[in-house]
C-alpha cells in the first residue's frame, strides 16, 4: 500500500502527502525547503505535530544534505495572546 | 527618551523638494522606456555564461532575467535558496516612503512585478495600496507635506482623514489622525516568490547549484575566469553577486570593497483571523504590517535592539515593543494569538541605496546587493537592471544615456576607493 | 518578579522539584498551562506494582498539597513561552488577563514540561471524533465525558492499551485495538514485529499468556518473526479488550464527524489484504504512537541534545544532577525520557535538591545520593516501560553526558 | 456522554454554570474543559478549517495541537481542552467576522 497522496500530514495548514512529495522531487531538500514550498509546518501548532512526519517524509524520498536543520524551533514556543506581551510600564 | 520617529517606512529627506520630484517622474519614464517588458523573452540566446552568486530573492529574480535576456545561467547558493531574509519579510512591494531617488526604481519594481505575475510567476501579488499612518497632528502634517511631493514624482496618493482611515481599517484605533494612502502600492507573499522563481528556473532557464559554498574566484587579468566552490570551478563568461549581507565577504574575494553591513530584522506572525480585516499594507506607529493571503497578520519593523551581525535569533524585547506598538495600532487584536516569531538580515549600506551595477576593476563582474531592507520590493527592478548591467559588461547592449545616468550613484565601490584588483582564494 | 527558582510544568516532576526547593526555604514558583495541576498523573488509572490500582488523580492531589504546604506558588493557565539565561521566565495569562505577573527572574529554572504524543497519520484522522489515546483519557479519567459511544484504539503499545481499558471500564464499547496503517511515514507504529516489542514491556502487567510469549519472543529475532506470523488470528483479549495485532486500519470515514472505519487483516509481508476489507460503525476513534519528550524551551536555548529512540526521541543532555548543558537550566520528568510518572518524581526529586545546591543552599552530598539511588530505584521498579530498552537508555545518559554526544536540537 | 457510573473512579459533585456556543445556550458542570463540556452536549465540532471549511474537534487533548481553538469574547483565541469552562461564557468558533 502507498502512502496515499491525499493523507493530511500538516493538519493545521491540510497539507497533504503529495504536496510534500511534490516539492521534493521538485528539487526541495530540507524541511525549510518543504515547508516554503507547501506551506507545511506554519499553522499555530507550528510543526509541532507534524515535524516527525514530516522528516520520515522527506528522508523517504531524499537524502537531506549534510548538516541541514530541520524545522526550527523559535520563539513563542506556543502561541500567546498578543494582549500577554505588551510592553510593562 | 526622546520620541520615536514613528513614520516608519517615509525616508524623504528634508531637503526633498518639487524639482527632485519632477526629475523623478522623468527618471521613471527613462526606466521604463528601457526595461519595461523585459520578463518577456528575447529571441536571443547562447550570449554567454552568467553565474550568479547567491540564491536571495535577488539572486532568483537576476538569474530569470538574465535568462530572458539568452545567458545560460547557474546559480550558486550556500544554503537554501530564498532560505534568509527573502523568504522572511514584510512582503511589501511598495513605492510610498522611499526617497526620491529611489521612487522611479521602486515603481519600475512595481511593474515588474506585475509584469511577472501576468508571465506565471506566481507571488500572490496584491494591489492593495498602502496607508502611512498618523499619530500626531505632527506627523499628518509631514504626510500631507510629503503626499504633495509624491503626486509630483508620479506616484498617485491621497490624503485619507481619520474616519476615512476606519472604514479602509474597521479595527483601526480611532486615535489615529489619518493617513497618507497610495492605491498602487502591492504586497506579496515571498515563500510562494520564492519558491515559483524556483520552479521558473529549474524549467529549464538556469541550472541551480545549492547547498554549496563559493570559496573563490579564478581570474585572468581584470577578467573572472570561474567561480570556485566546495562541488567544483563554475566556469563563467559574467559573474553577478547578489549575496545580500553575505556580499562584502564574498566581494572581498576580489578585492572588492562593499560596504554592506548585517542588521537583523525582527518579524511576528499571528494565527489566521478572518481575510482582510487588514487589506492595505500599513505603516506608522514605527512598525510596518499587513494580513497575507491566508489570514495571518504579520508586523516588524525598525528598533534600537538590532544588532550589527547575522544573529537571526527573536528576542523578548523586540516581540514586547512590536507587539505592543501593533495593538496601539488594532487594540481590537489583543486576544488574536502569536504563533511565531522570525528574523531576517538585511544589507544596510552607508546610504541606504543599493550597490548595483559593475564592479571597479573588474571587466565582467557585476553587483547587485545592499538593498538595507527592501530588496523583496527592489528585487525584480534590480534582477532587471542586473542583467542589462551585465549585458553591458560582456558588450552585448548599449543602455540609454538616461538610464546609464540613473545608475551611476549606485555604483558598488562608492563607498571606498576600489582597491587594485586582486583575488583571494583563487 | 524576582523568586529563587521557576519550576516550568506542574506535573509529577515539577511539583517534586518545587517541594524540595520551598522545603529548604526557596522561593519557587510552577507553572503550568493547564489550570489544574498533576498533568499527565490526572487521568492515570492502572494497577499498581504494589498491587491495587494507581489513582493518579489522588498522587497528582498529594504532590501538590505538599508543594504548597512547603511554599511553593503554584500558578495554573500559565504559558511560559520563553526563557533568558540569566534568568528569566516570560508567562502569559492564557486567559489574557492581567492581573499576574508577566515575568518572574530567578536564579535556576527546572523544565519539566513532560511529554507529548507522536502523530499517527490515518486518512480521515483530521474528522471530529479521532483524537490520541492522552486526550481521550483525560477526557474519560478527569472530565468524566465519554470520547465516544463506540470507539476503535489505533496502536498497540502500553498505553494505547491502558486507555483501551480504561475506555472499557468508563462505559464505551471499545471495538478492537489495531495497527494503524502500515505506511511509511508512521514508521515502526505499524508494524507486526515492532508492535510485539513493545508488548514485551508490558507483559509483567497484562495476564494474558500470549503476550508473555511474546515477550519471551523478544529474547530471539527468528522466534520473533515467527511470533509475528503465527499469532492468534482472532486476537487476544488483554483485559476484556479485542486486541488485533494483525489487522491494521486503512481509513476513517464520516461526514463532518467519525462514523466508521475500514479495517483488514495484515499479511505475512506486513501488507494489508485489502480484499478483505471491512467496515465497523464508531464515532471515536483513538490514535496512539507513543510519547516523545516535549523538550521546546530548552531546544530555543540551544541546549546540547542527545536522540534515543529508548527515551522516545531527542531529550535535552543533562548530567548525573539533571542539569543541562545550559547553567542553571535543570530538566526533570518525562522531558528527560518517556519513563512514567514513579520515575518522573524522583527525577523532579534529585533536580530540586540540585537546584538548592545551585541557589547556594546547604545540600549534603549525602541527601544528592540518595535522591539518585531513589531514581535508580524508581527505575528498576517501574513495570511499565514505555520504550524497550529506556531504563539501560536512561543509565547510558551518565556516559553520553561525559563524551558529549551532541546533536543539532 | 457523561460518566455517572464508574466503578473506580470517586463520584464528583459539581455545580452547573451556564454558557453558551455559538447561538446555543448550554449546561456545563464546573472544572470541565470547553471541549468536554462541548462533547457531553454532543457537539464535536469546535471550529471549521480556514482555507477548507473541513469541520475540526478535539485531537490531542493537551494543549499542544491548537486543533481544538475556539475564540471567547472578551479573551481571544483559547484551548477549548485546557480551557476551563466558566460561567457567562461566550464562546465561538472564531473571532472576528465568523469563518472566512
Amino acid at each position: 500500500m502507498s502512502d496515499g497522496p491525499e493523507l493530511i500530514v500538516c493538519r493545521c495548514e491540510e497539507v497533504v502527502v503529495r504536496e510534500v512529495l511534490d516539492a521534493v522531487r521538485a528539487g526541495c531538500r530540507t524541511l525549510q525547503e518543504v515547508k516554503m514550498a507547501t506551506r507545511a509546518g506554519m499553522g499555530p501548532c507550528q510543526g509541532r505535530v507534524c515535524r516527525t512526519l514530516l522528516e520520515r517524509l522527506v528522508t523517504l524520498e531524499a537524502a537531506p544534505p549534510e548538516g541541514a536543520a530541520g524545522l526550527t524551533k523559535r520563539l513563542p514556543v506556543h502561541p500567546v495572546p498578543l494582549g500577554q506581551l505588551v510592553e510593562e510600564e | 527618551m526622546s520620541e520615536p520617529r514613528r513614520l516608519t517606512l517615509l525616508k524623504l529627506g528634508p531637503d526633498a523638494g518639487p524639482e527632485a520630484a519632477l526629475a523623478a517622474a522623468a527618471a521613471y519614464d527613462e526606466l521604463e522606456a528601457a526595461f519595461a517588458g523585459s520578463v518577456r523573452s528575447s529571441a536571443r540566446s547562447g550570449r554567454g555564461r552568467l553565474v550568479v552568486v547567491g540564491g536571495g530573492i535577488v539572486g532568483l529574480m537576476s538569474a530569470y532575467f538574465a535568462s530572458v535576456r539568452g545567458y545560460r545561467v547557474r546559480l550558486v547558493e550556500r544554503l537554501s535558496p530564498g532560505g534568509a531574509a527573502s523568504g522572511r519579510n514584510g512582503g511589501g512591494v511598495l513605492v510610498l516612503g522611499h526617497t526620491l531617488d529611489d521612487v522611479p526604481f521602486n515603481r519600475l519594481s512595481l511593474r515588474l512585478w506585475a509584469e511577472l505575475a501576468r508571465a506565471g510567476v506566481a507571488s500572490e501579488l496584491t494591489v492593495s495600496g498602502h496607508v502611512m499612518l498618523a499619530f500626531s497632528e505632527q506627523e499628518a502634517e509631514t504626510l500631507r507635506g510629503a503626499g504633495e511631493l509624491y503626486l509630483a514624482a508620479g506616484l498617485p496618493v491621497e490624503w485619507l482623514d481619520s474616519s476615512e482611515v476606519r472604514r479602509l481599517l474597521p479595527h483601526v484605533t480611532a486615535e489615529q489622525r489619518g493617513g497618507l494612502r497610495c492605491p498602487v502600492d502591492a504586497q506579496a507573499y515571498p515563500f510562494r516568490a520564492v519558491s515559483s522563481l524556483l520552479s521558473r528556473l529549474r524549467d529549464g532557464r538556469a541550472e541551480l547549484i545549492t547547498h554549496t559554498r563559493v570559496t573563490g574566484f579564478r581570474v585572468e587579468g581584470s577578467r573572472v575566469r570561474a567561480v570556485i566552490t566546495e562541488a567544483g570551478d563554475v566556469e563563467a563568461d559574467a559573474v553577478l553577486l547578489c549575496a545580500g549581507p553575505w556580499s562584502a565577504e564574498v566581494g572581498a574575494m576580489l578585492g572588492l570593497p562593499l560596504a554592506i553591513s548585517p542588521r537583523r530584522s525582527q518579524i511576528l506572525v499571528t494565527e489566521r483571523v478572518a481575510t482582510r480585516v487588514v487589506h492595505p499594507f500599513v505603516t506608522g506607529n514605527s512598525i510596518y504590517l499587513r494580513q497575507t493571503h491566508a489570514g495571518n497578520l504579520m508586523y516588524g519593523g525598525g528598533g534600537t535592539w538590532e544588532s550589527q551581525s547575522f544573529d537571526t535569533s527573536s528576542t523578548t524585547t523586540a516581540i514586547a515593543r512590536l507587539t505592543t506598538r501593533f495593538l496601539e495600532v488594532f487594540p481590537a487584536f489583543r486576544g488574536v494569538q502569536l504563533i511565531r516569531a522570525f528574523a531576517g538580515t538585511v544589507d544596510l549600506t552607508p546610504d541606504a541605496r543599493p550597490l548595483l551595477g559593475r564592479a571597479d576593476g573588474w571587466e565582467n563582474v557585476c553587483v547587485a546587493a545592499g538593498f538595507s531592507g527592501h530588496g523583496f520590493g527592489w528585487s525584480a527592478a534590480a534582477g532587471a537592471i542586473a542583467a542589462a548591467c551585465v549585458a553591458r559588461a560582456l558588450g552585448h547592449e548599449e543602455p540609454a544615456a538616461g538610464v546609464s545616468r540613473l545608475l551611476e550613484p549606485l555604483a558598488p565601490c562608492r563607498h571606498a576607493p576600489a582597491a587594485r584588483p586582486q583575488v583571494r582564494g583563487g | 518578579m524576582r523568586v529563587d527558582a521557576v519550576v516550568v510544568g506542574g506535573g509529577p516532576a515539577g511539583l517534586r522539584a518545587a517541594t524540595e526547593v520551598a522545603r529548604r526555604g526557596g522561593d519557587v514558583v510552577v507553572l503550568d498551562e493547564n489550570p489544574v495541576f498533576g498533568g499527565k498523573l490526572l487521568g492515570q488509572l492502572h494497577e499498581s506494582h504494589a498491587g491495587g490500582w494507581w489513582r493518579g488523580w489522588e498522587v497528582a492531589a498529594r504532590l501538590e498539597a505538599e508543594a504548597r504546604s512547603a511554599g511553593a506558588v503554584l500558578r495554573g493557565d500559565a504559558g511560559v513561552w520563553a526563557l533568558e539565561p540569566g534568568w528569566r521566565a516570560r508567562v502569559a495569562d492564557l486567559l489574557n488577563r492581567g492581573d499576574q505577573p508577566a515575568a518572574y527572574e530567578a536564579g535556576a529554572v527546572v523544565v519539566a514540561t513532560g511529554a507529548c504524543e507522536k502523530p499517527v497519520a490515518v486518512p480521515g484522522w483530521t474528522l471530529p471524533g479521532v483524537m490520541t489515546v492522552g486526550a481521550a483519557q483525560v477526557l474519560t479519567n478527569v472530565h468524566r465525558v465519554r470520547p465516544g459511544r463506540r470507539a476503535l484504539v489505533v496502536g498497540i503499545d502500553p498505553l494505547a492499551l491502558t486507555v483501551a481499558r480504561q475506555l472499557a471500564l468508563a462505559g464505551v464499547e471499545v471495538v478492537g485495538v489495531v495497527l494503524p496503517p502500515p505506511l511509511g511515514l508512521n514508521a515502526d507504529a505499524g508494524s507486526v514485529r515492532a508492535t510485539l516489542a513493545r508488548l514485551g514491556s508490558l507483559a509483567s502487567l497484562a495476564p494474558t499468556p500470549w503476550l508473555r510469549m511474546a515477550a519471551a519472543a523478544l529474547e530471539s529475532g527468528l522466534v520473533r518473526e515467527l511470533a509475528a506470523r503465527v499469532g492468534p488470528p482472532g486476537g487476544v483479549r488483554v483485559w476484556g479488550v479485542p486486541v488485533h495485532h494483525r489487522t491494521a486500519l486503512l481509513e476513517v470515514q464520516g461526514d463532518g464527524r467519525v462514523e466508521r472505519v475500514v479495517l483488514a487483516p495484515v499479511g505475512a509481508d506486513g501488507e494489508p489484504v485489502t480484499s478483505r476489507r471491512r467496515e465497523v460503525q464508531v464515532d471515536a476513534v483513538c490514535l496512539s504512537g507513543g510519547l516523545m519528550p516535549l523538550a521546546e524551551l530548552p531546544a530555543v536555548l540551544g541546549c546540547g541534545f542527545a536522540r534515543d529512540e529508548r527515551l522516545g526521541g531527542d531529550v535535552p543532555l543533562h548530567g548525573p544532577d539533571m542539569e543541562s548543558t545550559v547553567p542553571g537550566l535543570f530538566v526533570a520528568g518525562d522531558v528527560t525520557g518517556v519513563e512514567g510518572a514513579e520515575v518522573a518524581m524522583a527525577k523532579g526529586r534529585l533536580a530540586g535538591l540540585a537546584v538548592c545546591r545551585r541557589l547556594g543552599r546547604e545540600v549534603r552530598d549525602a541527601e544528592i545520593e540518595a535522591a539518585r539511588r531513589k531514581l535508580d530505584r524508581a527505575r528498576q521498579e517501574a513495570k511499565i516501560e514505555f520504550y524497550p530498552g529506556a531504563r539501560q537508555a536512561a543509565g547510558a545518559m551518565g556516559q553520553r553526558w561525559r563524551e558529549v554526544a551532541w546533536v543539532d536540537p | 456522554m457523561r460518566i455517572t457510573d464508574h466503578p473506580l473512579l470517586p463520584a464528583l459533585s459539581r455545580r452547573e454554570v451556564r454558557f453558551s456556543f455559538e447561538v446555543w445556550e448550554l449546561v456545563a458542570l464546573e472544572g470541565e474543559s470547553i471541549a468536554a463540556a462541548l462533547l457531553a452536549a454532543g457537539e464535536r465540532v469546535l471550529r471549521h478549517h480556514e482555507r477548507t471549511g473541513a469541520p475540526r474537534g478535539l485531537y490531542c487533548g493537551i494543549g499542544h495541537c491548537l486543533e481544538c481553538r475556539v475564540w471567547v469574547d472578551d479573551v481571544g483565541t483559547v484551548r477549548a481542552c485546557t480551557t476551563r469552562v466558566e460561567d457567562g461564557m461566550s464562546v465561538r468558533r472564531s473571532g472576528f467576522g465568523g469563518r472566512p
